[in-house]
């Protein structure tokens, strides 16, 4: 089987990877790059916790064909701490307690980030919608919720 | 309360300490691992319903390249149809490695009966497709009700109904009946002055874990394993493993991943021992994961039921008779959570006479498998919802009548014992306090209570405190992590040290690493392991005050702990200035060694949970869309070791209750086949759906455990059902009795009340 | 002596009395006690059933001790998610 | 096993000419959303996927005679930021924001909601309504038709071998006109919709009705346009009897059908819900 050799930028860094026509971004990040921290909840685009960045638009990267990465700015979990400084997103979810057994958290994250830089400011309810993509089966999303506004409150200053 | 202990550490909220690795991507689920050479597996699985295997013939797909091992049923080994002890329970192995491949049968659409290891995903898939499965298609039956009739299509020739009087002379769907019950019944009916009864429908609803079940099993030639997998117990996995393969437990080396939910769903076994059998045959790590779809199919979900509930009550408000017949599918083999049904019934109420007939039934449907509080949610829903109807009918507030006839400590449960001291008339009555209670509703809004009851287990559980040379300490427990209980292990074991949680890391061991430690379930995790850490931490402060007694030479019994140091009892004892865990290790090894403190324990003495919730509802009556607007739950958590996570626990259980009330099912077509195997149609809570889940946690310590713990984890889920129905019937008037609630059925009747004249 | 009483499923599949009323020092005692009236109830106790022992449920209790004012009831092993 | 082939043209001509030539089965990606799930699920095993995105225009969205030519490849998200088509079709701009999740936004395109001819496709029955019309592209050159000539059935679309939807046209909107859509589905998001109404509808000075098309979505194989129901709102001021009238008239018209998502009575019903709530709406925005 003829593979495609596919260029892209990953958390900043060129990446090379071959991959397969029908295999998704999430399919590449996971077994042939090792970023792991994108997770298969679905392969449908229903639970978001696959979600990464692509051109500075939050997507699933189940619903992505991997070779649709050539040349495209891919943003993951793995690049959203600077070094050993974490998001403030991420402290937040960890001071408020957002995350239960941990496998929605990276795809909320990343779905957060996008809104906080798209809404510096939301409303309970406009967070609510923006992370509706994103299933979590443990918190009841409440602490969640609280973590996002928290952290826009703490942003902006 | 004057008289409650103080604590420096538990009850205190730092941040858990596997927190990093979770926020930054870099925890290790079940499908993130990789081993060197690692192929990937695939199953097959029947698209029937019911339906005898006549013969399956792997052999194109064994040719296909890239295909490494192919297996069937004839690759596992003949388990004897018998009972057989697994650690608590008595089980049927024969028909637990059935479950795992179709040997003779297939009896739900998406039974395993073949599978595959392959050197990409998508030749495992390929080969998958070249299996040709010739089936001879029987009759099938989905619904519980309809597997009782006589003439039902009958799933398994060896069972016949336990329970009766005399054994059944014919196989039947019916696996057993149970019967509780104290006090005369039908005396206690004629003494009310009203007395309902309803019929009740629940659909089986799925667990929901966002992690799909995920291994990989490393079988090497001289016969050891390893086996990486999401687990909600990784000792019971390896149990399991080596009963249906026949191996020595010793051969078998099982470490639990990250685990990315369970509630339930991951203490049983699906794909590990076909990765091992896989391993076996193509000498290489297999690596297996669940689709979605095989998720919804194949693995448990939890019984569907159609509940019977008659109740009596006095013009006081004395609540004087319950009785219940329940009937709750099993799915493909016998063990739906009927009997704690049965249990929990009625076990919020102080009342004489009870009597409840359970029956386990087996259909066509994938084997249930435990879910928060298994059985409880369903005939709890039931008995709250009429409880509801009897307090509207004697016009008593729903919270008094609760109040009124609430079990209390000496409460004699119907199934037995007497309750020890519980927090569940205080809860009640801070629900009744609460500014929630009392907070004004909209047009077309409601309000409705529910309250729920559960066990909670204890059982066998391992720790090991082991202190560092500088003082640190690392805290080895045999608990799978789903929900932040390291952060409570960590409190617990800094409680009893007298050090801060920063000084300990915890880590959960695999199974050649700790002994036995039972899953992490029944609520009992805090509780039992959290009994054993503290034992640990005990044994641990002893040989300190040992080494400390050598150091100073003076008498072990003049050594006390205090805020993590030792001291000298009194100055009698010698003028020495106190030492630190880290100066007494910095001395082990000239002392006797290194130091390590230890328990291992079956924790008895588990303490039953109560809860009572408040929700609010908005109906549209266009659309019979149901908004919950608002929601509280209250609970009697014995003691929050990290409120936080204890709280999260609420939060969870009652979202995944309010799943369950208004839209979460499995949905059959007319041959059997699961119609909504996915996220998208199955229906689960999103964020948008929600309110902010409020929580008030009463703290009536349970006596048994060193900080008071009892278990929270289940509880949550029973009250979200009736306190929803509840919620309904207030805006709308009308009596939501088959769940979900979802929009088409409440419309439908609205409709009918509306145009049902005298209503 | 210690008040036993069993599930009505139980006692009726070992054609037995739903209450006992035994002289046993402990649960150990107690089951012996049982068999030697039903053979297999001890068994089937062991396998299949834990003990509320005045109130505290006991789901591995062979060696709990009774008091003469004991109550016992024979309850199914609970489970959990 | 067959390998998949994955091209990426940069032409119109380009992209017409692989799906022309192509053996097996051929399929457009533009957002993917769909295709790629039913790839996964094994409905659709293509031997060709045509790749649309590098095609320049058909990722913008161009003004045009008062109106908008919205590349087929526009993303919801990209669709729901510009802020003069949302002024002048906000009901096309709610239609195609309600498909999916943020994430969803994020690729979901309308060529693709339309072209996967879904009979509940969110945007298609709020672009019935507004007039809209989409460019096929094919062998034969080009042709403008009628988006709902587009899906045949369900799954199924009108267009020929080796032709595509190149870009949706939206008309330029006439005065006091609004237009709205609202879809029933069991959660608040993430969900297909049970029911789906568009509704454009025309008002002149005094408020009376002049113009109206009522579009129905997830009640037929395909998106209905209920000229009955046009017809029971033209001519009134939308009062209590015009509104009556639209609820019975689009009930009449639906033709649904009993599954996982939905029963014929309770679409039907709901339908006609849907339809007085978004009617409301449009002519609050038709008065401006």
């Amino acid at each position: 089987m003829s593979k495609y050799h596919v260029t892209t930028s990953i958390n900043g860094e060129e990446v090379e990877f071959l991959c397969e026509a029908q295999q998704t971004l999430l399919d590449v990040l996971r077994d042939e790059l090792e970023l792991t921290g994108s997770k298969e909840g679905c392969s449908s685009g229903d639970c978001g916790a696959c979600s990464v960045m692509v051109d500075d638009r939050l997507v699933c990267s189940c619903l992505v064909l991997a070779t649709e990465a050539e040349g495209a700015k891919v943003e993951t979990i793995e690049g959203m701490a600077d070094g050993d400084q974490l998001h403030p997103l991420q402290q937040k979810f960890l001071e408020h307690a957002a995350l239960q057994c941990g496998i929605c958290t990276p795809g909320i994250l990343i779905a957060a980030k996008a809104l906080l830089e798209k809404h510096p400011d939301p409303s309970e309810e406009e967070t609510r919608y923006w992370l509706a993509g994103n299933l979590c089966r443990c918190t009841g999303y409440d602490k969640i919720i609280r973590a996002v506004l928290d952290t826009a409150a703490e942003m902006r200053g | 309360m004057d008289d409650a202990p103080h604590y420096k550490f538990v009850g205190t909220r730092p941040i858990r300490p596997d927190g990093v690795e979770k926020v930054t991507g870099r925890a290790a689920y079940g499908a993130d691992m990789v081993l060197p050479g690692m192929l990937h597996g695939r199953v097959l699985r029947s698209p029937h319903a019911h339906a005898r295997i006549k013969s399956i013939d792997t052999s194109a797909a064994e040719k296909l390249s890239g295909v490494k091992a192919v297996m069937t049923a004839a690759d596992m080994p003949e388990i004897p149809n018998e009972l057989a002890p697994a650690g608590e329970m008595m089980v049927n192995f024969r028909e637990v490695s059935d479950n795992i491949l179709a040997r003779t049968k297939v009896l739900y659409d998406g039974h395993a009966v073949a599978a595959v290891a392959a050197t990409s995903p998508s030749i495992a898939e390929a080969a998958c497709k070249l299996i040709k499965v010739e089936y001879e298609v029987l009759p099938h039956v989905i619904d519980p009700v309809a597997a009782m009739a006589d003439d039902a299509p009958v799933l398994h020739d060896h069972i016949f109904t336990e329970g009766l009087p005399e054994k059944p002379s014919k196989p039947s769907n019916v696996a057993k009946r149970i019967e509780i019950g104290t006090g005369d019944i039908e005396a206690g009916f004629k003494d009310a002055d009203v007395v309902i009864e309803r019929e009740f429908n629940t659909a089986a609803v799925h667990q929901g874990y966002i992690e799909p079940h995920a291994c990989l099993a490393n079988f090497t030639f001289d016969g050891q394993t390893t086996l990486f997998c999401s687990t909600q117990g990784h000792f019971v996995v390896r149990a399991i493993c080596a009963k249906v393969l026949q191996m020595e437990l010793s051969r078998l080396r099982v470490t639990a991943s990250e685990i990315g939910g369970g509630f339930g769903g991951k203490t049983v076994v699906y794909l590990e021992p076909l990765s091992i059998v896989l391993s076996r045959k193509s000498g290489r790590p297999v690596k297996m994961v669940m689709s979605r779809e095989d998720v919804f199919r194949a693995s448990g979900p939890t019984s569907g039921a159609n509940v019977w509930v008659k109740m009596g009550i006095k013009k006081d408000g004395t609540l004087v008779a319950g009785e219940a017949v329940l009937k709750y599918q099993a799915g493909a083999y016998p063990g739906s959570p009927v009997q704690p049904g049965c249990m929990c019934a009625f076990a919020p109420y102080d009342m004489a006479n009870v009597k409840v007939v359970g029956y386990d039934v087996v259909t066509n449907r994938p084997k249930v498998a435990a879910y928060r509080a298994p059985g409880a949610p369903i005939s709890e829903y039931a008995v709250e919802s009429v409880v509801d109807e009897l307090a509207k009918a004697v016009g008593i507030d729903p919270i008094d009548v609760r109040i009124k006839n609430a079990a209390k400590e000496g409460t004699r449960a119907a199934y037995g014992p007497k309750f020890g001291p519980i927090g569940y008339l205080d809860l009640l009555n801070k629900v009744k306090e609460s500014e929630h209670y009392k907070a004004p509703l909209g047009k077309n809004q409601g309000r409705g209570i529910a309250a729920g009851f559960w066990f909670n287990i204890g059982g066998e559980s391992c720790a090991t405190i082991n202190i560092n040379e500088d003082g640190t300490i690392g805290l080895v427990e045999g608990s799978p992590d789903i929900g932040g209980s390291r952060a409570s292990m960590a409190l617990m074991a800094a409680e009893t040290l007298g050090v801060s949680t920063d000084r300990i890391k915890p880590i959960i061991a695999d199974t050649a690493s700790l002994g036995y430690t039972f899953l992490t379930g029944g609520s009992r995790t805090t509780f039992a392991t959290g009994m054993a850490v503290t034992q640990a931490a005990q044994n641990a402060i002893q040989q300190l005050r040992e080494r400390a007694a050598k150091i100073w030479d003076i008498p072990v019994e003049a050594v006390e702990w205090e805020d993590g140091f030792a001291r000298p009892t009194s100055s009698n004892a010698g003028d020495f200035e106190p030492l630190s865990i880290g100066d007494i290790a910095a001395k082990a090894g000239k002392t006797g060694g290194p130091i390590v403190g230890r328990a291992e324990i079956n924790a008895a003495g588990a303490a039953p949970g109560f809860g009572a919730h408040i929700c609010d509802v908005e109906v549209d009556e266009e659309t019979g869309r149901v908004t919950v607007t608002r929601y509280t739950a209250v609970q009697d958590v014995g003691k929050a070791i990290h409120p936080s996570y204890v709280e999260g626990q609420l939060q969870g259980g009652a979202a995944q209750g309010i799943g369950w009330a208004l839209n979460e099912e499995y949905i059959y077509d007319k041959n059997g086949k699961l119609d909504n195997p996915g996220f998208l149609d199955y229906r689960m809570p999103v964020a948008s759906d929600l309110p902010m889940i409020e929580t008030i946690l009463v703290e009536c310590p349970n006596p048994n455990h060193p900080y008071g713990v009892r278990g929270v984890g289940e509880t949550p889920i029973i009250p979200p059902m009736a306190a929803v129905a509840n919620a309904v019937a207030a805006a709308t008037g009308v009596r939501m009795t088959d769940l979900p609630m979802s929009p088409p059925k409440v419309l439908a009747a609205l409709g009918n009340a509306n145009g049902g004249g005298d209503d | 002596m210690a008040r036993v009483v069993l599930p009505t499923s139980v006692a009726r599949q070992f054609a037995a009395a739903t209450e006992f009323e035994v002289a046993a020092a402990n649960v150990r005692a107690m089951l012996e006690a049982l068999d030697t009236q039903h053979p297999g109830l001890r068994r089937e106790i062991e396998d299949t059933m834990a003990l509320a022992i005045d109130g505290e449920i006991y789901q591995d209790y062979m060696l709990e001790p009774l008091q003469p004012e004991s109550e016992v009831f024979v309850v199914p092993k609970i489970g959990g998610g | 096993m067959a390998a998949i082939q994955y091209e990426a043209p940069t032409t119109v001509e380009d992209a017409v000419g692989l799906l022309s030539k192509a053996k097996g089965t051929a399929r457009v990606l533009a957002g993917g959303t769909d295709l790629l799930v039913q790839m996964r699920t094994g409905r659709v095993e293509p031997s060709l996927i045509v790749d649309i995105k590098k095609i320049p225009q058909i990722r913008k969205i161009k003004s045009e005679k008062g109106g908008f030519r919205v590349g087929a490849a526009v993303a919801g998200a990209e669709m729901s930021e510009h802020a003069a088509v949302c002024k002048a079709w906000p009901g096309i701009v709610e239609a195609f924001d309600l498909i999916g999740s943020t994430q969803i936004q994020g690729r979901a395109s309308m060529g693709g909601n339309l072209c996967n001819a879904s009979p509940a496709a969110d945007s298609v029955p709020a672009l019935v309504a507004a007039g809209a019309t989409a460019t096929v592209a094919g062998p034969k050159g080009t042709r403008e038709v009628p988006v709902e000539k587009i899906p045949a059935g369900p799954g199924k679309t009108s267009l020929a071998k080796g032709e595509f939807v190149v870009d949706i046209v939206l008309p330029a909107r006439k005065a006091g006109t609004g237009d709205a859509y609202l879809r029933f589905i069991p959660r608040t998001e993430m969900d297909i919709a049970v029911v789906g109404v568009g509704i454009c509808l025309t008002l002149d000075k005094s408020g009376t009705c002049t113009a109206a098309r009522v579009a129905v979505g997830a009640v037929a194989p395909t998106v209905l346009l209920v000229e009955d129901a046009a017809k029971a709102l033209i001519g009134t001021k939308l009062d209590d009897a015009a509104m009556a009238a639209l609820d019975k008239a689009v009930q009449a018209a639906c033709k649904p059908i009993d599954d996982k998502r939905g029963t014929i009575a309770y679409r039907t019903k709901v339908s006609g819900v849907l339809a007085r709530r978004a009617a409301a709406i449009a002519a609050e925005r038709a008065k401006g």
